[in-house]
């Protein structure tokens, strides 16, 4: 794909890289309010990791160009990421059920 | 014979050799940070009820948006100097890929101003597992940050001269080494809520 | 190309800094199999204070001590270092670093790897690994000696382990660029018309080999950071409150679990399992498909089945952990997972079975190995079927019957696999044949003795001997019924490295005095037989090669020729 | 000229140490002395076989006078200038056995630099584990055929505990100074230091459960004597 830019193209992407920009400050700053507000820990979890998920897809998406990328380095991201979170969170599921046996 | 698809695509995967290269890099990256983030949850939920939300609360917030806000920035640059590349502007390319490179050490500037912060306060990584986990990952992630700047200052630098031979495989180089930085800047967004704000 | 003029390199240039992926994998093969003998001979050594507790080791005695004597902690270290080096220095760069790098871009058609000074590093990286590894038995305070495992808290109280855990990191390092390098390779590098499923099935064994390390590798360079800083900078990742070593209270900050290193180590260290049997499943399938002269049985099958091996490796960690205190639930999903891994493993095993039905076989040393491997890798794989059953495995954990169970999987079986390789493709990295008869004297005392020190080993763990005694179970009762087998098990250990002399021999012997042979010795039909013996420095073949078939076509009938090498063009079937 | 010099120092090295005083003295203990338990050793037969009377603890050795063993006496400082040579190492060795599976002796001085031997005479697995917070510290396994190794020290460092991680109730008092100025009481509670230098010292007594004390001692031609008394310890184990 990216081979194939012209110079209008290219042109075009900038304004989406501003805009992607602008976005990105923004949600930094609404996170780091929401974390003054008194909202309780698994709501401030959740919020805080949403906002943290919207960004990082925002950056993978159009400053790595994921969202124009071949299918192959999507395949490869897919299975990381469900390695990733099997990692993530196996080990809090075997504490979890030690936990429950007391 | 020279190695094929170094700069043009592969037709049927659609990809140059270091693209795909660069991707597999970050996919082991996304692992290991992954180990460290399981360390992280795992000692959250081994430690006492709202303990982490306690520790955490020494940690400098304005600072750490600060430098939130830089490591954003310099991926817009990082991106802007590669578009400039591609239209082919080698000024201007040079003029973003600068401003990175300040950006990546004005990032240094602050977390040594954080780290110094907290050893004056006797905070150490011993202190608790908060703190271990907090300054090994902030710590690889600041490795991770000044290995891109070697590689970012090479091809500002010395590296750029590549331009004049072989653009197109120059523009590529920028490209992935763009991808690796935008990486490092991922990792940073994750790990400003997690550890600062939750 | 031949229109492309290679200036003469410099021997420097050429042999030791080279870039040429096939200098490399011989760099490489050589490394790793002295590792291999290093590693053997720490259990040789060991294997005399099992056999013959507290007397003084002859000959090397004098290496631990005045007296001869192997101390407990010396035990420990030689136990630990063994168990690192096979693995990490010995098999893994053997299969992946020296056959993936040395076949895969020959049996793909490309000119070289896809990065050849990434290649390059990797190959210095894992030799500063290894020599940090090494290093450390001349230290004051001696190697690690917590076991290959490196379980905190022990491995946190140990001497020698930080020399460990740097060693692990660069040995982490050259493996990530390695794979990544044969990832991208497979990918990108295959000839015109090599489709997916007309790769070979070493280079999908390969493949799926790399994606394991890409991907299970890191999390363990993560451990190895967390429990660096658990050494130097005095955290307690792995160390939890109030813990007493050796009646005293540790002075830790605490508030870390042992439990963690666990996941995150045996997260890499059981897809590990399959990054060393599937290299020598791949080597085995090459090997089997020539000396049968048949295609191999359920090509897709086994594409298929190691593909999905290599998946489930990943859900399968926690069944080294059953005795962790882990809850019924996660035990339960565990043992599950565990006894559905096993299912592409058999398919696996049983394709290559059925490969021999019917087949007039070629008995030369390769295919002796090959063959050896099939039943040896079964044994193996169907006696880790009782410690995947959490109820079973309470009972075998940590016995000797786990080591002979491993053992079996690795040692008469990869490291046949492996040998099968080495003699099957000499013949093109030298131009030579390795010495037939010399071949069958390391083979058939190599499968004898194999069995001789691996079979007891059920014995004894069936009746509860632990595997990490120092004296091999001398103090306890219930061990006295077994105990006579540790000196014939350490006979047959001495004997097994006798009959490795054939085989060093044969290696530089047939340098020179091989039966010297043509590109394609074997009537193969793989691409990397199109190349000359040697492949040309740098560029692999004269004229890069166009796949118009299958992997496996011999015994096509109709063709005048047994073999249809993959090159062949479609049209003209004489 | 020079020899004339040399000649002077030794006669005067010679004369130094041909007057060097004694210090000697006998530590008592004041109060009930408490029961030594028997050990139970029962775990290791060859420690049971080993011994023909069954030991008893070793925390507090009186004999029928009240004097204590086992109290390490050694000269704190030395108000007079410095107390030897900082290159001297005796070339005796300090020896400590593992019999019976006690340690043998209980407690011990030993020199920065001097060979410790450690032997073991018991023919069954030892582990000597030293605990020292200054000097390195070593845990070492001797399986019964090994019959002896051997540790230095190189830093000065108060008392400290050695201990066998195979027999849990055997423990040893270690401690490492940098001069030869130190004893070990008798089975009486004497204790005697030699060759000390005409001048004003610091000495002190430890003990592993009494505590230390120290006192203030001048030394001249004729010796000197200082006599301890401890106290009953006031949490009784």
């Amino acid at each position: 794909m990216t081979s194939g830019h012209d110079t209008a193209d290219i042109k075009n992407h900038i304004k989406v890289y501003m805009m992607v920009f602008a976005a990105l400050a923004f949600l930094t700053i609404i996170t780091v309010a929401a974390s003054y507000l008194d909202l309780s820990s698994g709501e401030a979890i959740f919020l805080a990791l949403a906002i943290a998920s919207i960004k990082g897809s925002l950056v993978a998406s159009y400053f790595m160009h994921l969202i124009s990328e071949r299918a192959l380095i999507t395949w490869i991201l897919m299975l990381t990421a469900g390695f990733f979170f099997i990692l993530m969170f196996i080990p809090m599921a075997s504490l979890i059920d030690q936990a429950r046996l007391g | 014979m020279n190695i094929p698809y170094t700069v043009e695509e592969r037709p049927d995967t659609g990809l140059y050799n270091a693209k795909l290269g660069i991707w597999l890099f970050l996919a082991s990256e996304v692992m290991l940070f992954g180990g460290l983030f399981s360390a992280y949850v795992f000692l959250r939920f081994g430690a006492p009820e709202g303990a982490f939300h306690e520790w955490g609360k020494e940690l400098n917030i304005p600072l750490a948006t600060i430098n939130t806000m830089i490591l954003i920035s310099s991926s817009v640059t990082m991106v802007m100097s590669w578009a400039s590349l591609k239209l082919k502007d080698f000024k201007k390319y040079k003029f973003y890929m600068g401003i990175t490179l300040l950006c990546a050490l004005g990032f240094l500037v602050i977390k040594y101003l954080e780290y110094t912060a907290k050893f004056d306060h006797h905070i150490y990584p011993s202190t608790n597992t908060f703190y271990a986990i907090y300054f090994t990952l902030t710590g690889l992630h600041g490795l991770h940050i000044i290995g891109g700047m070697v590689v970012l200052f090479y091809l500002w630098m010395p590296g750029s001269k590549m331009w004049h031979s072989k653009p197109e495989q120059f523009t590529n180089r920028i490209e992935t080494v763009g991808l690796y930085w935008h990486f490092v800047d991922l990792v940073w967004i994750f790990l400003f809520p997690i550890l600062y704000l939750l | 190309m031949s229109e492309h003029t290679h200036h003469e390199e410099s021997f420097f240039r050429k042999y030791i800094w080279s870039t040429d992926h096939k200098i490399i994998g011989l760099q490489y093969g050589f490394t790793a199999l002295f590792f291999l003998l290093v590693g053997f001979s720490l259990m040789m050594v060991m294997r005399w204070q099992l056999a013959y507790p507290e007397t003084p080791i002859p000959f090397v005695g004098s290496l631990f001590g005045e007296d001869g004597l192997l101390l407990p902690d010396i035990y420990n270290s030689l136990g630990a270092m063994h168990g690192t080096i096979m693995i990490f220095l010995g098999i893994v760069p053997l299969a992946v670093g020296a056959f993936g790098n040395y076949l895969v871009p020959l049996q793909i058609g490309a000119p070289d790897m896809a990065f050849p000074k990434l290649n390059a590093a990797s190959y210095w990286s894992y030799l500063v690994g290894g020599l940090v590894m090494m290093s450390s038995f001349f230290t004051e305070e001696g190697a690690a000696r917590s076991g290959w495992t490196s379980y905190p808290p022990l491995a946190n109280i140990e001497f020698g382990q930080t020399i460990w855990l740097i060693g692990m990191i660069f040995l982490i390092t050259s493996s990530l660029l390695g794979s990544m390098n044969i990832i991208t390779t497979i990918v990108q590098l295959r000839a015109p018309g090599l489709t997916w499923m007309r790769l070979p099935f070493f280079v999908w064994a390969q493949f799926v080999t790399s994606f394991l390390l890409v991907l299970a590798f890191p999390p363990l360079e993560a451990a190895a950071v967390l429990q660096l800083m658990d050494r130097v900078v005095g955290t307690s990742f792995f160390l939890p409150s109030g813990l007493v070593v050796a009646g005293e209270v540790m002075e830790v900050s605490g508030g870390g679990s042992p439990l963690l290193w666990q996941h995150l180590f045996w997260f890499l260290a059981h897809p590990e399992v399959y990054v060393l049997i599937l290299p020598a499943m791949g080597v085995v399938s090459e090997v089997i498909a020539n000396n049968t002269r048949k295609p191999l049985w359920g090509y897709n099958s086994l594409v298929f089945a190691a593909v999905f091996l290599g998946f489930m490796s990943f859900i399968v960690w926690a069944h080294h952990m059953f005795l962790t205190g882990m809850g019924t639930t996660m035990s339960a999903f565990f043992q599950t997972t565990t006894m559905i891994i096993s299912i592409p493993s058999v398919i696996i095993l049983s394709a290559l079975f059925i490969s021999l039905w019917g087949a007039s076989i070629r008995f030369n040393t390769p295919m002796l190995f090959a063959l050896a491997f099939l039943p040896m890798f079964g044994i193996g794989g169907l006696t880790g079927l009782p410690l995947g059953f959490a109820a079973a495995d309470i009972y075998l954990h940590d016995t000797y019957y786990v080591i002979g169970h491993f053992h079996y999987v690795v040692a008469p079986g990869t490291i046949f696999g492996l040998f099968a390789g080495i003699y099957y493709w000499y013949p093109k990295i030298t131009g030579r044949k390795m010495n037939e008869l010399l071949g069958k004297i390391h083979f058939w005392p190599s499968l004898l003795f194999m069995n001789g020190i691996f079979m007891p080993m059920f014995i004894q763990g069936l009746a509860g001997v632990s595997r990490r005694l120092w004296d091999g179970g001398l103090e306890y009762a219930h061990a006295a019924g077994v105990l006579h087998w540790n000196e014939f098990m350490s006979i047959s250990a001495w004997l097994l490295g006798l009959a490795q002399i054939p085989f060093i021999f044969n290696v530089f012997y047939s340098l020179r005095s091989g039966e010297k042979v043509d590109n394609n010795p074997w009537q193969a039909t793989t691409l990397e037989w199109e190349a000359p013996s040697p492949p040309l420095p740098h560029v692999n073949f004269e004229k890069l090669p166009e796949v118009h078939r299958e992997p496996y076509e011999y015994s096509v009938p109709g063709r005048n020729r047994d073999y249809t090498p993959q090159t062949e063009p479609k049209k003209d079937q004489y | 000229m020079k020899i004339k010099i040399i000649g002077m120092l030794i006669v005067f090295v010679l004369i130094e140490i041909s007057f060097a005083g004694d210090v000697q003295g006998k530590i008592t203990f004041d109060g009930n002395a408490p029961k030594m338990k028997p050990l139970r050793m029962d775990a290791d037969p060859v420690c049971v076989a080993n011994n023909e009377i069954q030991p008893r603890k070793e925390w507090l050795v009186l004999d029928e006078n009240n004097g204590v063993k086992n109290v390490l006496v050694y000269v704190k400082e030395s108000k007079s200038g410095t107390l030897v040579d900082i290159d001297y190492v005796p070339k005796d060795k300090a020896v400590i056995d593992q019999k019976g599976c006690v340690y043998v002796p209980h407690v011990l001085g030993v020199m920065v630099g001097q060979q410790l031997d450690i032997l073991n005479s018991d023919g069954t697995l030892h582990n000597i584990h030293a605990l020292p917070k200054v000097n390195k510290e070593f845990n070492k396994a001797m399986p019964r055929s090994k019959k002896q190794m051997s540790v230095t020290f190189d830093k000065v460092e108060a008392p400290f505990k050695v201990k066998c991680d195979v027999h849990p109730w055997m423990g040893a008092y270690l401690g490492v100074f940098d001069h030869p100025y130190f004893a070990v009481t008798d089975d009486s509670g004497s204790y005697s230091i030699s060759g000390l230098a005409p001048g004003k010292y610091v000495i002190e007594a430890w003990h592993e459960k009494l505590g230390s004390q120290s006192a203030d001692i001048t030394v001249d031609d004729s010796g000197v004597s200082q006599d301890f008394t401890f106290k009953k310890p006031s949490k009784k184990k």
